[in-house]
C-alpha cells in the first residue's frame, strides 16, 4: 500500500487542528489555488509505513551483496553517527570559516591521506560522486590542452570494457569518443591502442584493475603510449579497493584520477546515493582543479575559491560537494590508518581469488581463468545458456531466493552472460561459502528444475517484475482512482 | 582488526584452495617496479573510542551559532523520525535498486517521492534526484536543449537573480558543450526580472530560466515570463524552493502552459545543513519530455503473478546502456537523501509544509521590519519576499558582520562578492527556527554595534 | 543461527593483532584462567546478526499491537533522540548538583505536571517499573501505619482482577493478601468489600479504570469504606491513560498511586523494559516517599536524599531510577500539553468503544455487554470454545498470521478464554476496522476449518512453539556440541 | 494534533456506530463529581521543534565535564553501532516477548545473553535483567534467604565495602520481610574483609555477600571468603562488575564451590552514563537454584515442525501466575538494556573486555600513581585494585573538590558522607576512555590548587 493510500483528507485538521497561516504578507497572485496533495497521515502511520518498507530491501547490513564493481562491503557505523554530531549538521554553507574549523580540518586531512594513497599531486573534493569526478578530471583535461592552445584534441579514448559513464562524461566535456578493444586476456588490446592513438587524442580513460577484474599488466606501456602521443591518461578509481596502499595511480603515470569513496572508502549507498568522487591531480593539472578546496594557512584553515585558483574549471555545485560523505570516509580513513588501508586491498584480493578458485572447482566458467582476480571476477554463463537455457538474470533472480543479494549482471557488456563478482573484504570465509554452495545448488536446480531459476525469485515481496512493461506503459507517480 | 572477520586459519585455507603461499603472491600480476609503495603520511590506526574523542571535539568548534543565512540552503526544523527511519541499515546500506525484487522498499518510497514531487511542482513526472540545485540546474539546461524541438539554439537566457553559485555550476558544466549563457540584469528598484530586463529581440533561444523566489528573495511575474518566453518558442526551466512551493503557484502552473521543466534544491525538505551537502537536485517535467530527463526514474509495473511492483524504468536513457549517448552521465544519486525527504513530506504533509513556508515569511517580514527600524539599515528592494531579502547598511558591512560573529551570531550573506553594485548589501533570512527572542538578539546586537556602543565581550552561551 | 555459532577463535586476533594487556598489575590469583567465551565475530556479523533478528520482531512501529493493559502506542521518536542527546547520556548520577540542571530541570518539571494530573500532593519518580512503585506505594502505606504505632494492620485487600504484581508487591512488603471478588458487572463487589474489610485492613490495591475495562462506578463507597476502616487507598495507575485529564485519584480519594510512564507516557517497552513508575502520595504520606527527588531552591535545582527526607521509606536503585525513561516521558508531556493529555483519554476510549460495538456485531461475546469500555474491553471466547474447540491462544497466534499483535490472553483470570484488547489513541479507524475484519474472518475460519487456527501461526519464523518442553527440557544457554 | 490520526468525519462514523452523540457520552458511567477536573498547570502543548530546542540548550548544561567519578557507574565507550541496533523501532518498540512466535528477536537476544552473562560469571544460568545493580542484589537475598535450604536464618552478612547505596536499597526492600543484614567492617589497611572482620561465631546466617572488586576498588579474596561462607552453610552472593570479570576469577570458580548466586550492575556493558539510569541488573546463579531466581528468563524450546525457537520461561515462578508467592514482583524488566549489551559484548568479544578492563586498571594506577607523587595526596589501602581507589587529602577536600569543578573537571567521588572514619577521602577512577592527557590535566589543576596557586579563571574548554 502507498502512503497516499493511507491518507485522509483533514486528518491533520481533525480534533486540535494545526494554525493554518497562510503566508499573508504574500500577494495572492503568487499562491497556489491548490494544496499541494501530499499524504495527510499521522506520524505512526508514517513511522510504520517507511519502517516496513525498509524491511523489503537487502542492503549490507542485512545480506551479502557481492555487487561487482560496486565495493558493498561494511559501512561502519561510527561513520555515520560521528558525521551526524549536532555540529557538523547544523554548520551552513556559508558560515564564516571561525565557524567552521573542525569539518575544515577533516576535509583538509582527507585532502592529504588521498594525495599519499593515490600518489597524485593535490586533491579536490568536490565532486558529488565518480561520474561528476570524470567529468571533472576530463574538463581538466581539456583546460590543460586549451592551455597549451593545443584544440585539435577532440578525442578521448576508452575501452569497452569501460563503465558507462566514462563515454558519458567525455561527450559532456565535447569530446568524441573511441572505443578500444579488450583483448582475449582481459588486458587493453595494445596494438589496437597504439593504432588509434594521435594528435587527435586528448587523453585515455583507464579503470586499472579494470572492470573485468584483472590488472592491466602493460600499463606502463599504455602509460607511454599515451604520453608520448601528448594524451593524458584518466584514472577511474571505482576498483581502488583492490589497490589500495599497494600500488598508486600516480606511479602508474596517470595525470588525473578519481575516487569513489562510496566504494573504497565505505561510505553507504543510501539506496542509490550519496556518493563523493574526489578527483586528484598531478602537478602540470593541479591550477584547474574544482573550488572549493581546503587550505592550511599556518593556524587556520580556509576555503580556496575561484579567486584563489583563477585556472579553476569551476564549481560543480553551489557549495562544497557532499561534506557529510566526505566527513564519513574521513572517519573511516582515520579507522583503517595505513595499516588498514592496505589490509583492505589484500583481504579484498584474498576473498575475490578464493572464491573464484572454488567456483571453477564447481564447475562454473571463469571469464578470465587464467589471470589473478583483483578484487572482483567474472564467471560467465554462456554455456549454460546455451545448454540449460536458464540465463545469468535466472541465476541472479534465484540467487535472492537463497538470501544473497545477486553479483552484478550483464555488466561488463562485453563478456556474454556475466556475473561481475565482488566479495569485499569484510566478508568471512563461512559467508564465502555459503554462496559458493548455493551457486552449486542453483546449477543443479538449472540442470533438474530450470523452471525454478525462470520463476524466481519466489519468495520476496513481488515475484519477477516485468521491466519491458514499466518502460511501455509508463507509470511514474500514482493518481487516486 | 578493524572490519576484516578472517582468521589466520582461514588464510591458511584459503591460500591453499587458491594454490599459492601467501597473500601477497597474488599480486604477482602487477609490474614490480610499481610495488615499491609508502603510505607513510597517512596516519596510524585509531580506535573508535580515539576517533570519536577527536570528531566531537571538532564539531564542538563548528554549527552553534544563531544564524541568519540562507542563500541557498535553509535551516529547517526536521522531525526525529526523518533521521531514525533513513540510517536504518536496509536504506542506508543498499544500493542502487538493480535488483527490483529484492529492492522494494527503497523503489516504492523513490516512486511515492515521484508523486509528491510532481505534485509539489504541479507537473506530470519527476525524477529520482541529482547532486544538487545547481548541477541540477545544469542538467536542466542541457536538458532543454536536447528537448527543444522548435529551436536548435545553444543560448540559454539566465538571470542574475538566479543563485550566483548556480549560475558558475552552471557555465562550468555546460560551457564544454558550446551552450551560451545569456546573463538578464534584474530591476533596481524591485529586484526581479522586469519587462525591462527582457531583450526585445531574443532570438532564436532554447530556455528561459526563471527563479521563484530568487536570490534576493524576491517574487519574480513567473506568469508574464512564461508566456513570453514560450512565445518565443523556448522552453521554461523554473528553479524554485520547494517549501515555498507549499504555498506558491507550482511551476506546472505559471502562464498560459506552465513550466517545462521545474529543478531546484531539495535541501529544504529535511535535509540537515551540513556544510552544504550532501542535498539532492530534483527536477520535474512534462509528460512529453521524460525521456529527455536525467537521472534515474522509477516506475510501476506488474509481478509475474500480477501483483504492483516497482522498478527502476526508462534505462535507455542512461549512461550504462546509452553510454556516450546517454542523457546524462550521473549514476550514483542522492538516494538517501530522497529517502529522508520522502519521509519528512510524508510526516508534515502539506500542512506542515505551509506552515514552515508561512512561519518563515512571517519571521523574515518581521525581521526585516524590526532590522529597516534601526537608523542606517535600510531594505533594498521593493517587491515582496519569500523567506530572505536584501538590506543595505551605510556602515562598512565586513566590520558589522565581524562584530556580530563575535556575538557568536551570523548576520547573513554579504553580497559585496558577487554583486558589486549593492555594496554594504546583506541577504538576511529568517525560517521557522527563529523565535521572535532569537530576532530581538539579532536586533538588540545590531543596534548596539550600529551605535558603536562597546561590545560586552565576555562568552555568549552558544546557540545549539 | 546463534551469534556464537558464528564465532571463530582468533577472529579478533587475527590480521592485526589487537593489543591484549592482561591486566598486569592484577596480581595472577585474582585473574580468570580462560577467557570469558564470548563470541569472536565481526562487527559486520554482529550488525547483520542483530539488524535481521530485529526484523523477526513485532512491534509498534511495524505492526498494530493491541495488547491490552499495556497502552501500545506511538512512541514518538523525538522522545528518544532528545533524552539521548550526549549532554544527558554522559552525565555521571554523582556528577556535582551543578553539572545537572538541565536534567533536574526536566525531571522537576516532571514530578509537577504528574502531581497535577493525578491530583497527588508529591510525586517521586525514583520506581523503575510499575511493579516497585507498587512495593514503595505499599512500603509508605505500612510506614505510615508504623508511624502511627498502627502494627496490628497486616493485610491487604486485592481484588481479583487485579494485576498479579498487586498480591506479589503487597507480599514484599510483609502483607497478607485477601482477594476481594469482582461482582458480575464488572466493579467490585462492595458487599464482600464491607464484609473483610476492619482493623486488620493495611489498605487496598485498586486499578481503576479495573483491568475488566471499566471504571468503578462505587469508587466513592469503597473510598469511604476503607478509609473509615483505618485503612489507605492504592491506586495503580496502569490504566490511567484511559481517565488522563478527566478525572484524577486524588480526587477519587486514593492516598498513593504508581504511574506506568512506558503506557500512559508513552515510553518506550523496548522489549520488556525498562519502564518508569513514580508515585505520587498523598499529604499525609509525603514524608515516606523513596528518594532521591528534585527541589527547586529559588534559582538552583537539587536532590532531596535521606539527610532531607528522614522519614523516607529508602532508596529502591543505586541512583535515580530509570532518568532517560524519565527524560523520554518528559518530552511526551511536553508535546502533548495539557490539550494533548485530555485528547488522550478521549480518543482511547473512543477507539476501544468502537471496537467493542463492532466486534459484537460481528458475533463476538463481550464479558461486560451492558457496560462502557474505559481504553480497553474484553471479548470471551468461551462459547467458540466449547462449540468450535478452538480457544482464545488459537485466535490469538492466527491472528500474528494476519500481522496483527494478539490482545493481551487469558488475563485478567476472572474471565475465561479472554482476550483483552486495547487500540490506544494514536491508531486510526481504517487499522481497527481492519482487525476487526480480521477476527471475523479467523471466526469463519474457526467454523470451517479450525486447523487453521490450531496450527497456527503459519507465516512466521517459527510455527507454534512447545512452552511444555521449554519448561521440562530447560535449555537457558547455548553450550557448543 | 500530536499523535491523534482521527479525521473529523471518521469521529463521527465512530460515534455512530457506538450509538452515543459526543466523546464525553463515553465517559458517562464516571460519577460526575468526580469529573470537575482541571489540570491547567501542565503547560501547553509545544510543537516538537521548541521542544527540542529546550531539550538541547538543558542537554548542553550537563554532562560535559571532564570526570573522574566511578562509584558503581562507569564511563566506557561504546562503539556506535550498539545503540543505532539498540533503537530500532522492532527492538524499541515490542512489548515483553509474550507472544513468542512474533517475538523471536528478542527471545534469541535474550538467550544469547543468558548465555554470555553465564560464560561471564561462570555459572549455569542467567535471568533475563532485573532493575538494576543495588536493586538486584536486593532479589538476590530474598532469593538467598527463600533457596537456602540448611539454613532458616534471616540473617545476611553485609560487608560494609559493599557499595553504601546497594546497602540501603537492600536494607529499603528487605527489611519488610524481616530479613537482617548484619554488617561487616572491613580492614583499615587492606580495605577489604579480612579473616579479622568475619565473625568468630557467627551462628546460622543465610549468605555472605562478597563484593568484587568492592567499593572502594579493592580486590577482595573471594576464595577464602567464599570458602568460610559455604563452612557455615550459607550461600554466597557475589556482587560483581562486569568489566572486571573480563580479567577476574568468574563467581562460579570462587573458593571450592563456587558463589552460589552473582548479581551486579550491567551499565558497564554499554550503557550510558544518563545520570544513573536505565541500567540494569543481572544475576546468574547455579542451576539447583534456578527455580528460585526472581526475573524472566528465557529457554529453548522447538515449534510444531520441530524447529528450535526461543520462549519465556519457568513462568511459575512469576507474579502473574503465581501472584503472592511469586519469587519477586517484577514484570517489567530492562529488556532494551540487555539488548545494548548483547550487542555490545557481541562486538568487543572478550578481548574487547579484557582491554577495556585492562587499560582501565592501568590509567587508575597512573592515575594514583600520579596523584599520589603530589604533597598531600596518600593512598588509603594497600592492596590492589580494579579500576577504583581511594586517596585521602590532608587538606579540606571539599575545597579541592570545588575549585576542580571551577576547571570543568570531576575529581571523584567523596567518601566523606558514607564512610565518616574516611575523612577528606575520595574515590577516584579512570576508565580506559581517560587519556594521558586527561589524567595529566587532573594532576596539573590538582597540584596548583594544592600549592593555593591562583588558579586561572578563563573559562577552559569543556570535555565532551
Ligand atoms: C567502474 C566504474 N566507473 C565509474 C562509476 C561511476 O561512479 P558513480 O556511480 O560514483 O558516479 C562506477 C560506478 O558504479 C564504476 O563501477
Ligand atoms: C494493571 C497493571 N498493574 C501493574 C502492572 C505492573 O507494571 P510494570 O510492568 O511496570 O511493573 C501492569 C503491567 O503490565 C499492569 O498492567
Amino acid at each position: 500500500m502507498l502512503i497516499f493510500e493511507q491518507s485522509k483528507a483533514g486528518r491533520k485538521d481533525g480534533p486540535g487542528k494545526r494554525k493554518k497561516k497562510q503566508g499573508s504578507a504574500i500577494p495572492k497572485n503568487f499562491l497556489r489555488k491548490q494544496s499541494a496533495g501530499l499524504p495527510e497521515v499521522s506520524e505512526l502511520q508514517a513511522v510504520r509505513h517507511y519502517t516496513r518498507l525498509s524491511q523489503k530491501n537487502f542492503s549490507i547490513d542485512t545480506h551479502f551483496y557481492p555487487l561487482g564493481s560496486c565495493t558493498m562491503k561494511y559501512n561502519p557505523r561510527a561513520c555515520n553517527s560521528l558525521a551526524m554530531l549536532p555540529g557538523f549538521l547544523n554548520r551552513h554553507p556559508l558560515s564564516p570559516d571561525m565557524f567552521g574549523q573542525g569539518v575544515m580540518a577533516c576535509l583538509y586531512e582527507l585532502q592529504e591521506m588521498l594525495k599519499e594513497v593515490t600518489g597524485m599531486n593535490a586533491v579536490s573534493l568536490t565532486p558529488a560522486a565518480g561520474a561528476q569526478g570524470e567529468f571533472a578530471g576530463m574538463a581538466m583535461i581539456r583546460a590543460y590542452h586549451d592551455a597549451q592552445g593545443d584544440t585539435a584534441r577532440t578525442e578521448v579514448l576508452v575501452p569497452d570494457a569501460a563503465h558507462g559513464t566514462n563515454p558519458a562524461s567525455a561527450v559532456m566535456c565535447g569530446y568524441t569518443v573511441r572505443e578500444i578493444p579488450t583483448s582475449s586476456n582481459g588486458d587493453v588490446d595494445v596494438d589496437e591502442l597504439k593504432k588509434v592513438v594521435g594528435p587527435q587524442t586528448a587523453g585515455l580513460m583507464l579503470t586499472n584493475p579494470s572492470t573485468v577484474g584483472v590488472f592491466d599488466r602493460n600499463i606502463q606501456e599504455i602509460s607511454s603510449t599515451v604520453h608520448k602521443a601528448g594524451g593524458l591518461l584518466y584514472y577511474d578509481g571505482a576498483n581502488l579497493n583492490a589497490i589500495l596502499g599497494k600500488v598508486r595511480p600516480g606511479d602508474m603515470g596517470f595525470d588525473v584520477i578519481h575516487m569513489n569513496l562510496h566504494k573504497t572508502f565505505s561510505t553507504p549507498h543510501g539506496g542509490g546515493g550519496p556518493g563523493a568522487g574526489p578527483v586528484g591531480v598531478s602537478e602540470r593539472l593541479t591550477p584547474f582543479l574544482p573550488v572549493p578546496m581546503v587550505a592550511h594557512d599556518g593556524d587556520e584553515y580556509r576555503w580556496l575559491t575561484e579567486k584563489d585558483c583563477p585556472q579553476t574549471i569551476g564549481r560543480l555545485s553551489a557549495f562544497m560537494g557532499n561534506t557529510g560523505v566526505l566527513l564519513r570516509a574521513y572517519v573511516y580513513a582515520r579507522l583503517l590508518g595505513k595499516e588498514g588501508m592496505i589490509r583492505v586491498s589484500e583481504y579484498s584480493t584474498l576473498n575475490a581469488n578464493y572464491m573464484m578458485a572454488e567456483m571453477k572447482k564447481k564447475g562454473f566458467d571463469l571469464a578470465y581463468p587464467d589471470r589473478r582476480a583483483t578484487h572482483e571476477f567474472i564467471v560467465t554463463m554462456k554455456r549454460q545458456a546455451k545448454e540449460l537455457g536458464t540465463n545469468t538474470m535466472d541465476f541472479a533472480k534465484r540467487l535472492l531466493d537463497y538470501g544473497f543479494h545477486a553479483p552484478t549482471t550483464y555488466f561488463p557488456l562485453l563478456i556474454p552472460e556475466c556475473l561481475l563478482i565482488e566479495p569485499t573484504e569484510t566478508e568471512d570465509k563461512d559467508t564465502l561459502d555459503a554462496f559458493i554452495d548455493t551457486m552449486e545448488k542453483i546449477l543443479k536446480e538449472a540442470q533438474e528444475n530450470p523452471e525454478q531459476l525462470k520463476d524466481a525469485p519466489h519468495t520476496l515481496p513481488v515475484r519477477r517484475l516485468d521491466d519491458v512493461r514499466a518502460a511501455r506503459e509508463l507509470d511514474l507517480a500514482w493518481k487516486a482512482e | 582488526m578493524p572490519f576484516i572477520p578472517h582468521t589466520e586459519k582461514e588464510v591458511k585455507e584459503m591460500l591453499d584452495a587458491i594454490g599459492v603461499s601467501s597473500i601477497e603472491d597474488l599480486f604477482d600480476e602487477i609490474p614490480p617496479e610499481l610495488k615499491a609503495v609508502s603510505i607513510d603520511a597517512v596516519p596510524s590506526t585509531q580506535s573508535e573510542m580515539d576517533v570519536s574523542r577527536l570528531m566531537m571535539e571538532r564539531a564542538e568548534e563548528d554549527g552553534r551559532q544563531l544564524s541568519f543565512i540562507g542563500a541557498g540552503a535553509y535551516e529547517h526544523h526536521i522531525p526525529a523520525a526523518v533521521w531514525e527511519l533513513t540510517t536504518r541499515g536496509e536504506f542506508y546500506t543498499a544500493y542502487t535498486p538493480y535488483q527490483a525484487e529484492a529492492s522494494q522498499g527503497t523503489l516504492q518510497l523513490l516512486y511515492e517521492y515521484q508523486t509528491m514531487m510532481s505534485r509539489l511542482n504541479g507537473l506530470d513526472v519527476s525524477n529520482a534526484s541529482l547532486y544538487d540545485g545547481a548541477s541540477g540546474l545544469a542538467e536542466a539546461v542541457l536538458m532543454a536543449v536536447r528537448a527543444n524541438r522548435k529551436s536548435k539554439s545553444k543560448k540559454i537566457l539566465m538571470p542574475k537573480t538566479v543563485h550566483p553559485h548556480y549560475r558558475k555550476t552552471v557555465e562550468a558544466i555546460v560551457n564544454k558543450q558550446d551552450i551560451k549563457l545569456e546573463i538578464l540584469d534584474y530591476d533596481a528598484t524591485g529586484g526581479h526580472l522586469s519587462p525591462e530586463q527582457l531583450p526585445q529581440s531574443p532570438g532564436d533561444f532554447a530556455a528561459l530560466v526563471i527563479p521563484q523566489p530568487n536570490f534576493f528573495g524576491v517574487m519574480e511575474d513567473v506568469d508574464m515570463l512564461t508566456d513570453w518566453a514560450h512565445s518565443h518558442g523556448a522552453l521554461v526551466i523554473a528553479v524554485v524552493n520547494p517549501i515555498a512551493l507549499a504555498l506558491l503557484q507550482p511551476p506546472g502552473e505559471w502562464g498560459e502552459n506552465g513550466a517545462d521543466i521545474a529543478c531546484g534544491e531539495g535541501q529544504p525538505l529535511g535535509i540537515p545543513l551540513s556544510s552544504g551537502g550532501p542535498y539532492y537536485g530534483f527536477m520535474c517535467c512534462k509528460q512529453a519530455l521524460v525521456r529527455q530527463m536525467p537521472g534515474r526514474i522509477i516506475g510501476k509495473t506488474l509481478d509475474m503473478d500480477g501483483k504492483p511492483g516497482y522498478t527502476l524504468t526508462l534505462q535507455a536513457r542512461e549512461q550504462h546502456i546509452r553510454r556516450s549517448k546517454a542523457t546524462s552521465n550521473i549514476c550514483t544519486n542522492q538516494g538517501l537523501m530522497i529517502t529522508a525527504s520522502t519521509i519528512h513530506m510524508a510526516i508534515l504533509g502539506a500542512h506542515g509544509l505551509e506552515e514552515a513556508a508561512a512561519t518563515s515569511n512571517e519571521n523574515t517580514n518581521t525581521l526585516i521590519d524590526k532590522l529597516t527600524a534601526l537608523p542606517g539599515v535600510e531594505k533594498v528592494f521593493e517587491r515582496p519576499v519569500f523567506h530572505e531579502a536584501v538590506l543595505k547598511f551605510d556602515t562598512p558591512l565586513k566590520d558589522v558582520l565581524r562584530a556580530l560573529n563575535a556575538q557568536n551570531l551570523i548576520g547573513g550573506y554579504s553580497l559585496e562578492d558577487e554583486y558589486p553594485e549593492l555594496d554594504n548589501a546583506l541577504l538576511v533570512c529568517a525560517t521557522e527556527t527563529k523565535t521572535q527572542a532569537d530576532i530581538d538578539t539579532y536586533v538588540n546586537h545590531l543596534e548596539r554595534i550600529l551605535s558603536k556602543q562597546e561590545t560586552v565581550k565576555c562568552p555568549v552561551s552558544p546557540k545549539i
